[in-house]
């Protein structure tokens, strides 16, 4: 099994006739995804190597009963996009726009848990979410993922989503679904909300998450692990030698004061029975002794 | 982007928060002639974007022309903590009865907006936060729902502060709101608010910090952004597109993707070496790019060796290696370079570097390989 | 006015909020009966008003009739901290997949209603919010607004419940909010709130306190009330208009108004003197009151002298005295009694009094005097 | 000067015709206080001994330009009478009913404070105020107090606001204005709103507080104090021996785990400057000292 997608899952493209959205919805559905359909104002009727395209969510999806969206579009209408997800009758929206206003995000997060509840959203701002030789959203490189489980991940790093996956997979440890949750200032899926859906998966054994600086979200994630965890985790988390108080690329990259710092995080996971690893590449390892023991 | 105070004063202003009349000076003349226009006495106020100006000799009250000419003369180049000062705010002094504290931000674990309010202001509010956090009200704002004067009335009781202050500070932080979620703010904070003895309440301080994100929906930052000091080399970067942090090792660092350039800086000090910046070039690793990113590293004169960390998810490894050798024919590299190059097509771009490969273009194949490879270079 | 368990969840299934299915029982008889009724396995439930009854064997799980019979004979008449079990609430048993902590009480500071929820249930909530406070989410809510289900949806998801408990869980704190403020609570608490394996939400447990000021518009109150189970003395008090507390000490207290009697115990203690009770006569201090007043006290074996504190204010002291005496013509007092009678027509009070003051009837003018005499007594 | 009242305030009582309301209406009449008008519903155009009776707060206020109301009603009607009260142009409201349920006193409170943000209400369940020889609002008796200041009195406790007042009365130390705010979960006014009027009183030269176990309100006057208050207080918390869980009268009156004890609150006050005594009469022989030393 895998978590939130799986081979049956019907996919529209919001942004389908877009320069990004046309890549990475073809490589989506090259890999076997089941991109049923594209959404783009104005362009319904439409079609991109075959697959029809729509003027809106909701019309996509009375003709193909889709559950899931890619949302790739530009910033300014990223929020919009999303709302109209979610008002069209889409369950689960993985929006990896990069850029869009904190006030968009904290309204569009809030209207969807308020309006919404049964809606996931992932992202923005990350890399999607692959089930490898099942269901992949999103601009992961389908190549370094392996199929057949039993590893989970989930990281708030795009790259190291990637670094990740590849570890594993060179190795030989597959894995039933990757998550990469981005690291803006409000993702509308978190850790917990991923170890909870690993932790409740029959296939994964194990999982391994990528953090790094800022936030708290790895503190909450050690926490819940503590109470609720009962499969083994390996975590990393970037940036300890990153200095205080300077972006490093995500909104979410930054430490302020003693708060949000690796070595905090470090220490709570590593309270909470998590193997926390120094590099990347020790992670991959340590999970690959922790698949051989099982 | 942070914004100097007068630049706060300004962003307010559009949404009808009362600041004290003043004006800018870069000048000791200017500086004179806006104190005319706004009366005296008036306060003379350094403009850098650090804290801590005061102490530091750069906030001065002047009582007539002969003090402002003074102070104008000794602030204006004044250097605090290494930001010079170019620039000064004039503006009104006020009779001040009451400091408090006023701000909103993101409350990023409960993904609402959090409002600040402390009829104890004027003073670090981390500090008041950890000696008496009962005196701050917070306040979690839906942004679904945003902030109304009701609840504006409410705070500001809850607050304590004093009642002559209440009516005017529940509806200047209505407008306070606004401007942090429709000016598109990180944060939008006023220490000290006061009330004059006069019982008027207006902000005395503002520290505005834009959401970058949110420029393309406000033209009027552009004059914000015109007096942006930067690292000059950070700004070169910026101009490229490369997301470059000067810090202060000797092992230059380039990679794909803020989280692995973390990661790399990580993994070069775990080795003993120490980075000389973090410098993410994105998603894109072609010859343009990477020739920018050689050549920006290369500038920095602490740099013994560079590191390139570049992980193949979208980007395939071959056109990497393809625009490292392309970059390296048109810039001259004087450091030593480390390449770890690895995903999807590695061994076609390790191929393509292999006839190039000398003492001075090593690729090593792992991270942490390179790491060791790097630093030992660079402690020799 | 607290309620039992059973009570609880009857008060809450008026406001629809989800229990367990199950049954009041005072017999062994009883509680088979509603076992067979709701169905095995069943929890048999000491109800009493203390915690650590599941530490104290007053909580057991029953697979069938034999079970039922054994421990519901084991409970009955069981001592829990010096509660003596009367009735067991017998329900049917869930299959626990998580526990979560709910509740509504008054924010006395902010003077809004605070809301209190945690994926952390099932333990002293006391404890979380020491160990790991983060893992209470807090909501504030303006008693004008109160609380809607879009709040609530955004409340459970920032408090971490798991999400297919989200839905009921809002439905359910909506509910419970309303139970809280139309059922007039001063506290509407559900520890554990629990997730079924089944994916179902509902009050495993029910701690409610009714504000006693409430109970002129809530006529179903009466049935709580009759099962409260008082100390016979503050019973009594209750019936008079009294409000007695029993206390350990052998000086017994009467004076007018809470602060007063309050402060009377404190002086008693502070000259090395124990108080054998609180009790305030209110405003009125006349025969009928003052003679049940010192009844009451004399009914405590413990006391050994009697502390009269009166501060004549609208009440006058000249009354008070003409009550003292009525009151000591109607009950024999065996004890003796200080009396200090101050404030208005405080002279013409003691005027009164003098002709039958004797070494059991005893004025001293102040406070402290009257306290040092009196606990010189009871020292003896 | 006195605080929130003086000679000219002219009040009207909520509840004039009730035997509660005639009683203290009178009697504050008498003491000298301006009662200019009754209000109960239905009995407009009667008089109580010749203070006239209107049916609703609009009409007495519309007929007298009274500013303060006197709200002597039971507890089922005492929120509707206060808000009638606030919506009647009223600006400073006295109720001194006890045993309203703490539900409508939030509602209340909060209502007041987000629609009339300049009325003042002081109670529900207090003594009322009083500013000797000039206004006396409420049930304390005017015999008690003394005038001429220059000591203000603030205080939770009814009979102790009593006690008070006559240990400085019978000194000879005079009031400028005693004020019960009571005890009850949502008081209108509360010692801050008190300590900073008497701060800015010119003719208060010293403030004696008396308070009590339960909540935190002395704990962050004492805040308030230590930042504010440059006049000499004089302090008593009563319940120092106050048993926990127990409540003691009213309902602030009870101390739940280590919060509210006097303890706490007597090292607060200590903290902030503040003089505390360990009863009423060393309260007032402190108080008699500081003002001998003025």
């Amino acid at each position: 099994m895998s978590i939130f997608v799986d081979e049956n899952t019907t996919v529209i493209v919001q942004g389908l006739t877009g320069g990004q959205g046309r890549f990475h919805g073809l490589r989506n559905r090259d890999y076997g995804t089941r991109v049923v359909a594209g959404v783009t104002p104005g362009k319904g009727g439409s079609d991109v190597e075959g697959i029809p395209v729509y003027n809106t969510v909701r019309e996509a999806v009375d003709a193909t009963g889709a559950t899931a969206s890619f949302v790739v579009v530009p910033p300014p209408f990223a929020a919009g996009a999303i709302m109209e997800a979610a008002e069209g009758g889409i369950t689960f929206i993985v929006c990896i726009t990069e850029g869009i206003p904190a006030q968009d995000e904290a309204v569009t997060y809030n209207r969807l848990v308020e309006e919404f509840p049964g809606v996931r959203l992932l992202g923005p701002n990350c890399p999607g979410i692959i089930s490898p030789g099942k269901c992949n959203i999103g601009i992961t490189s389908g190549d370094i993922a392996l199929a057949g489980g039993p590893v989970g991940i989930v990281s708030r790093s795009g790259t190291l989503t990637y670094q990740a996956l590849y570890e594993l997979s060179v190795q030989g440890v597959g894995q039933t679904t990757c998550v990469g949750i981005g690291g803006d200032p409000v993702p509308g899926t978190n850790f917990i909300d991923c170890l909870s859906a690993f932790e409740a998966d029959p296939e994964t054994k194990a999982v391994m998450m990528i953090g790094e600086i800022g936030g708290s979200e790895e503190e909450r994630a050690a926490e819940w692990i503590t109470h609720h965890m009962t499969k083994p985790v390996v975590a990393y988390i970037a940036g300890v030698t990153a200095p205080p108080g300077r972006k490093m690329g995500h909104a979410g990259a930054i430490i302020s004061g003693s708060k949000g710092t690796a070595q905090a995080k470090m220490a709570a996971l590593s309270a909470a029975g998590v193997r926390v690893c120094q590099n990347p590449t020790e992670a991959g390892q340590a999970m690959v002794d922790i698949v051989a023991s099982l | 982007m942070d914004l100097f105070e007068y630049q706060g004063k300004q962003y307010f202003a559009r949404y009808g928060i009362a600041v004290s009349p003043g004006g800018v000076a870069d000048t000791v003349d200017e500086a004179l002639a806006v104190a005319e226009r706004v009366g005296y006495p008036v306060v003379v106020k350094a403009q850098v974007k650090v804290g801590g100006r005061g102490k530091a000799g750069g906030v001065k009250l002047a009582a007539n022309a002969d003090e402002v000419r003074t102070h104008a003369g000794t602030i204006l180049g004044l250097d605090i903590k290494g930001h010079v000062v170019r620039r000064l705010w004039i503006e009104r002094a006020s009779d001040i009865a009451r400091e408090y504290y006023a701000s909103f931000t993101l409350d990023r674990p409960n993904k609402v907006h959090l409002g600040m309010l402390s009829a104890q202001g004027g003073v670090e509010i981390e500090t008041v936060a950890q000696e008496d956090p009962d005196a701050i009200a917070m306040l979690s704002i839906d942004p679904v729902r945003g902030l109304d004067l009701a609840t504006a009335r409410r705070w500001v009781a809850e607050a304590g502060l004093d009642e002559e202050a209440r009516a005017q500070a529940a509806e200047l932080l209505v407008k306070l709101y606004e401007c942090y979620t429709k000016g598109d703010c990180d944060l939008a904070e006023i220490n000290p608010l006061i009330l004059t003895t006069a019982g008027t309440v207006h902000a005395l301080d503002a520290k505005v910090t834009l959401d970058e994100n949110a420029s393309y929906r406000h033209p009027e930052w552009d004059e914000f952004r015109a007096t942006e000091t930067e690292d000059p080399r950070e700004r070169r970067a910026k101009e490229k597109g490369l997301n470059y942090i000067g810090l202060d090792g000797d092992v230059g660092i380039i990679a794909n993707g803020a989280g692995l350039a973390m990661s790399t800086l990580d993994v070069v000090n775990q080795v003993g070496g120490s980075a000389a910046n973090f410098l993410d070039i994105g998603g894109g690793a072609n010859a343009d790019v990477m020739a920018a990113a050689l050549e920006l590293i290369n500038s920095d004169p602490k740099v013994k060796v560079i590191f390139v960390n570049v992980f193949g998810g979208i980007t395939r490894v071959d056109e990497v290696a393809t625009g490292v050798l392309e970059a390296l024919g048109r810039v001259t590299i004087t450091s030593p370079i480390v390449l770890r190059l690895d995903g999807t097509n590695a061994v076609e771009g390790r191929a393509i570097l292999a006839p190039h490969l000398s003492d001075t273009l090593i690729t090593e194949p792992t991270m942490l390989d390179a790491a060791r490879r790097a630093v030992a270079i660079a402690n020799a």
